[in-house]
């Protein structure tokens, strides 16, 4: 296991960091603020209080590397540098949308970014991504694939399943396992047994797995690192876990802490490991600049808004065109 | 004692009434005890049953749903739900090969009771993966009952006689039902299993659907009365064994059909309605059966499209002309126009 | 130039072309490289193209498929085998939810040029688990096609077209087939995908069938000759698309149609057929359409039960003389009975 | 891990796992010297050279307990006492069989021995006895349900997310693999990552797990044994993973070492490790006496055989029986 050399890092990476956070935290405000307008029709999974994971993962994919995830995708698809004028438009369901409307939420791709796609059956996009890396090694292609799933998602047995085969042919896969200790309202202590280890399962495959606590964007960057040269070295898969938490209601715009399936208090710790504030608090921003780079933010999140509103929806003969290729 | 309550409710309190009279009874499906309680028909259930009654789930559909044939096949009498059709792709292997089988090929020695609840979806851009309507892949399998309710009443009396049946039975829901209303006794009651349900009486043409299709069924009907036209409404509720009688036998008076799928239009239900009514009763046909299903494509998420997705009342009242060879409906006649949820209440998310 | 060849040998060729002509195809399944390939279908491929070409897999059907559809949708063009259709529902999500609509809920961005080669298998006693006919299930789903070829000419053909497709491709292979023979060209070509191929042409009725019922089409063809009875032999070929218009034409021409289906006789392919005729050609029809499948139970494994699930020639004869509305075949005539093994030098062991 | 106390056995309990043993053997040559006959018209998967884990395992189920099989079963249902008439009218298809004849070999089927049936979709099996193991827990039944398995089987999803299960719930199941190296033609080193560890699999999923010689009937007797007073002290289930060999093909009756697909010498190697004659050695039983009993097991295997070629072949009516209940 590799040592993480924590908080080294300088200052202008943690400053690229903080703003990747921060931007994908304020689109997915503006998409819950705006979500009771009734105009995106269709179910939205925020990751509001997991973007460090996001950020800090996506900050080492290069040109070549590819990631793919599954329902809760937004903040993958902007720490990747997806078009978030095409994501809105996709949840507007208009025809300028990544997926020309057809998708919604649950279905944002940039391949100009390196998403290949993201789908909501739960673990299926873990079998489709490894089967992207294996043809990178086929076809004696260069990059990393990053498959982004969640505690849930390990309890499918496509996951096993899919650790197996990336271990068998040492393909370059970067297993992200966001563990926010929920799968839609039930915890993990009644879905998984206590002596359960989402990282001995990678080893017990052949995999090399590492974890580290994922509302620290500097420690997820570092691991992030560790793990990918890790891989290079050896050419093979790796798994890393991050410990997170889910702030919102598993699905849809709304705080739901009311509903009691969490324990007291629970939200409130982990709102107070909020990635962002520590890494502001770290870089010892200060309050006017930070609501500058707040402004900035929210003007350019607010023209894409306009944007996705004013847009067409796609017209008829789209509805029976891309069926087939 | 009747009264007007909801499909959700009607499935609630059917299950309530199994777990009260049948100890074997148990519950399970992800997210049956969440707060949200499968749209409303499990709410509830784990305070009044306890935690050795009704389950929650890894999301780990096939093994859990051989789980549950080996439950069955040991004693219990599980209920086990999917939040969406398509989650139980995943354990389809079990049903088809194993659950619909097991029976068989025992030499009887062995059986399964086992309920599937199935929802499927519609509307608030649910999107390629979370609205399909798969239906005629569990019907084509012997072994299996697929059953389709189409309101409160046929929703209660069929579960129960799903849950009573000794064999694997899938059990549909619309969700565009959950929310609709009709008379429901308070006592249990259960309903033949491969019986049609004629909703209403006619003589112009014979009307054929299940599950949602019989909200639209009942629309047009209404609109037809004004036009003095009186279809034969009727509702398959069980798409295996399918109850090809009633309909022949109704096909006779009318001597016309129309069939209304729910799901994609090649190789479904109303292609079966169609080829059995025509090899068994060609010379009491009028004119062409006809069917009509929802757009040969995935279903997308946005609403402009969406909408286009499914047989409008329009599309159906064109339908209707065809089979009745003439023209009913003035040219300037406004159909109400298809909305992506079933009511203005609904707003999402899922 | 042709000869004639095996259809295992006409896959095996394809293969082989593919492999050469096309460096981004591989083969993949389990057994693939195995002494056995696949009923000879894959025999020495790893010798010729390597390991990097041609692989086994671990008995992981449903990551397999997922696997298979992202090196699909990453530039390579898979050609995937599983030895038995059963085995493939583990992995039947991948192909119903995602393959099936991955070009269409990308925006038309990506797609899954993907072949999967299901083989059916029949007879010596394979039983419940090892020789259902489940195409009706891929055939519903928009988004994939489906071929069924009939022939080792059809076969070659076919599976060049399947390959050549940028659509995610179902490819049933008959394993009664692969022994049969027939003329097949030395170099690459492709037959149309959603074209019928009419068989023989004839002017009495329609008889439909596609993969392994053509054997029996021609079979019965041959022996009602001697009745100076000429059916016109359609072969439906590709499951989705169906090409409805030849068999329109052709009900148009005869009048009169049945259907030979190699599944259950229940939602199936044939129900499809017969309803879209009634509904397109009912004026042309002289007496009701039949359909026959097989009986519409888990298939047993003892010969004495199995023989019984398919349609003999017999039944089929039977069915001949409900849409000719008269008698043909003298009582006294006596029709080959079902065999467990397609020829006699078959023993097993699967 | 338990210590296992070798050969310490009584000479009674080892007399009658090598009748066990050698009983299986004989039925099994049988069928293969009979199947050229062509009357056994199903594909067969016979155990011969892996007996020594059916009998060791069996060996300790009482009437309360149940197991479960997948295609290669015949050896399973002899060791946990199934009847060898019924088991051989199956294969010969005929209404006396287990299943009628409807199943064959692949569907044995005897409860009163406690086998509630075996299928040959690879892995489907485990979660079908893990659903077992739970309705025994729900109903307070006593019992456990024994799973067997193959190397192969552990590749399946299913197995995972049926050890996660099992786990969850304190489930009395008995997991017994059979690694016997091969998947049909496919050495395990081609299917699973050299580092890949079936034990630590279940371990990674919270159950734990033993492993031993599965050529040594005294060891699977011992460890099973082991095995499960563990499960019963603590109320959970338990993974035991045997290695082993088939002698004969992967499906018929004949040898198939001239096909190349295993290693010169490997075959022998494991022969050489015979559970039986290790056994037979061990008990110095002498030449007479092990030849009575060969004879007397052939008589009432024979005059089996002779039942079941005699037996009726269900008749029309059995076609649409049984499809429903
Ligand atoms: C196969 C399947 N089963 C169930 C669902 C319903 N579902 C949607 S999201 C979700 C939660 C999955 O949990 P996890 O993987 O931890 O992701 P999280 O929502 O916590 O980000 C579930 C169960 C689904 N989409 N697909
Ligand atoms: C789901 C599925 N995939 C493939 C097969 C084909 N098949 C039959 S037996 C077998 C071997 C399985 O290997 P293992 O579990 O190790 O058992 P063994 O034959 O070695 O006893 C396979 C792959 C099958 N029956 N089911
Ligand atoms: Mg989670
Ligand atoms: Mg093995």
């Amino acid at each position: 296991m590799p040592s993480i050399p924590s908080y080294k890092m300088d200052q202008e990476t943690k400053y690229e960091l903080l703003h990747s956070m921060l931007f994908i935290r304020l689109v997915e405000e503006k998409i819950a603020e705006k979500y009771s307008e009734n105009q995106m029709r269709c179910p939205v999974h925020l990751s509001i209080g997991q973007e460090a994971i996001a950020s800090g993962v996506c900050a080492h994919l290069s040109p070549n590397d590819k990631l793919i995830s599954a329902h809760r995708s937004h903040a993958h698809y902007l720490a990747a540098g997806g078009d978030l004028k095409a994501m809105l438009c996709e949840l507007y369901g208009k025809i300028d949308g990544c997926a020309k409307g057809k998708g919604g939420s649950m279905h944002l791709i940039d391949l100009e970014a390196g998403l290949i796609s993201a789908v909501p059956i739960v673990g299926s996009s873990i079998a489709i991504g490894t089967g992207v890396a294996w043809s990178n090694r086929i076809q004696k292609l260069d990059g990393i694939v990053a498959i982004f799933l969640g505690d849930g998602a390990t309890e499918e047995g496509v996951f096993s399943e899919s650790l197996d085969f990336a271990a068998l042919h040492d393909l370059k896969v970067l297993f992200v396992c966001e563990n926010n200790h929920y799968s839609v309202y039930t915890h993990i202590s009644e879905r998984q047994h206590s002596k359960r280890s989402i990282c001995d399962i990678a080893r017990a495959h052949g995999i090399t797995s590492f974890s580290a606590e994922g509302n620290e964007v500097v420690e997820v960057y570092d691991l992030t690192k560790e793990a990918l040269s890790f891989m290079n070295d050896n050419a093979c898969p790796v798994l890393v876990e991050f410990s997170t938490f889910r702030w919102r209601e598993h699905c849809g715009p709304n705080w739901d802490d009311d509903l009691g399936y969490r324990k007291d208090g629970e939200l409130k710790n982990w709102m107070d490991k909020c990635s962002i504030k520590s890494l502001r608090d770290n870089l010892g921003i200060s309050d006017t600049r930070y609501l500058n780079l707040v402004n900035e933010l929210n003007e350019m999140i607010l023209d894409a808004f306009k944007h996705a509103e004013s847009s067409q929806f796609p017209n008829e003969s789209e509805l029976v065109s891309d069926v087939y290729a | 004692m009747s009264r007007i309550i909801n499909f959700n409710e009607a499935i609630l309190e059917a299950t309530e009434e199994i777990l009260t009279n049948h100890s074997n009874s148990i519950i399970v499906g992800l997210g049956v005890p969440d707060p949200k309680g499968i749209f409303g028909t499990t709410l509830g259930l784990t305070e009044k049953y306890g935690s050795n009654r009704v389950y929650d789930m890894p999301t780990a559909e096939n093994a859990m749903t051989g789980i549950a044939i080996g439950a069955a096949i040991n004693g219990l009498r599980p209920i086990m739900t999917h939040q969406r059709v398509e989650f139980s792709l995943l354990g389809i292997e079990q049903l088809i090969n194993q659950a619909a089988k097991w029976h068989y090929m025992t030499g009887g020695k062995s059986r399964v009771p086992l309920v599937i609840r199935l929802i499927v979806g519609r509307g608030w851009g649910q999107g390629p993966q979370h609205s399909q309507f798969l239906e005629p892949i569990f019907a084509h399998v012997p072994g299996l009952k697929v059953l389709c309710p189409s309101s409160a009443y046929e929703a209660k009396g069929l579960l129960w006689s799903a849950f009573n049946d000794d064999n694997p039975v899938i059990f549909f829901e619309h969700r565009w039902l959950h929310s609709t209303k009709s008379i429901v006794p308070e006592t249990p009651y259960s309903l033949p299993i491969g019986k049609c349900n004629i909703v209403e009486e006619g003589t112009d043409f014979t009307l054929v659907s299940y599950s949602y299709g019989l909200t639209e069924c009942r629309k047009i009907a209404k609109i037809l009365k004004s036009f003095d036209i009186h279809p034969e409404i009727v509702d398959i509720r069980s798409l295996r064994p399918i109850d090809h009688q009633t309909i022949i036998e109704s096909v006779k008076k009318t001597g016309r059909l129309l069939c209304i799928d729910n799901g994609w239009s090649h190789m479904n239900i109303a292609a079966e309605i169609i080829s059995n009514v025509v090899t068994e009763t060609f010379k009491s046909l009028k004119s062409p059966p006809q069917r009509i299903g929802i757009a040969d494509v995935p279903i997308p998420s946005t609403r402009s499209l969406a909408n286009l997705v499914y047989p409008s009342l329009k599309d159906i009242a064109h339908k209707i002309e065809t089979i009745m060879e003439r023209k009913i409906f003035p040219d300037q006649f406004s159909f109400p126009e298809n909305q992506d949820v079933p009511d203005q209440s609904f707003t999402g998310p899922f």
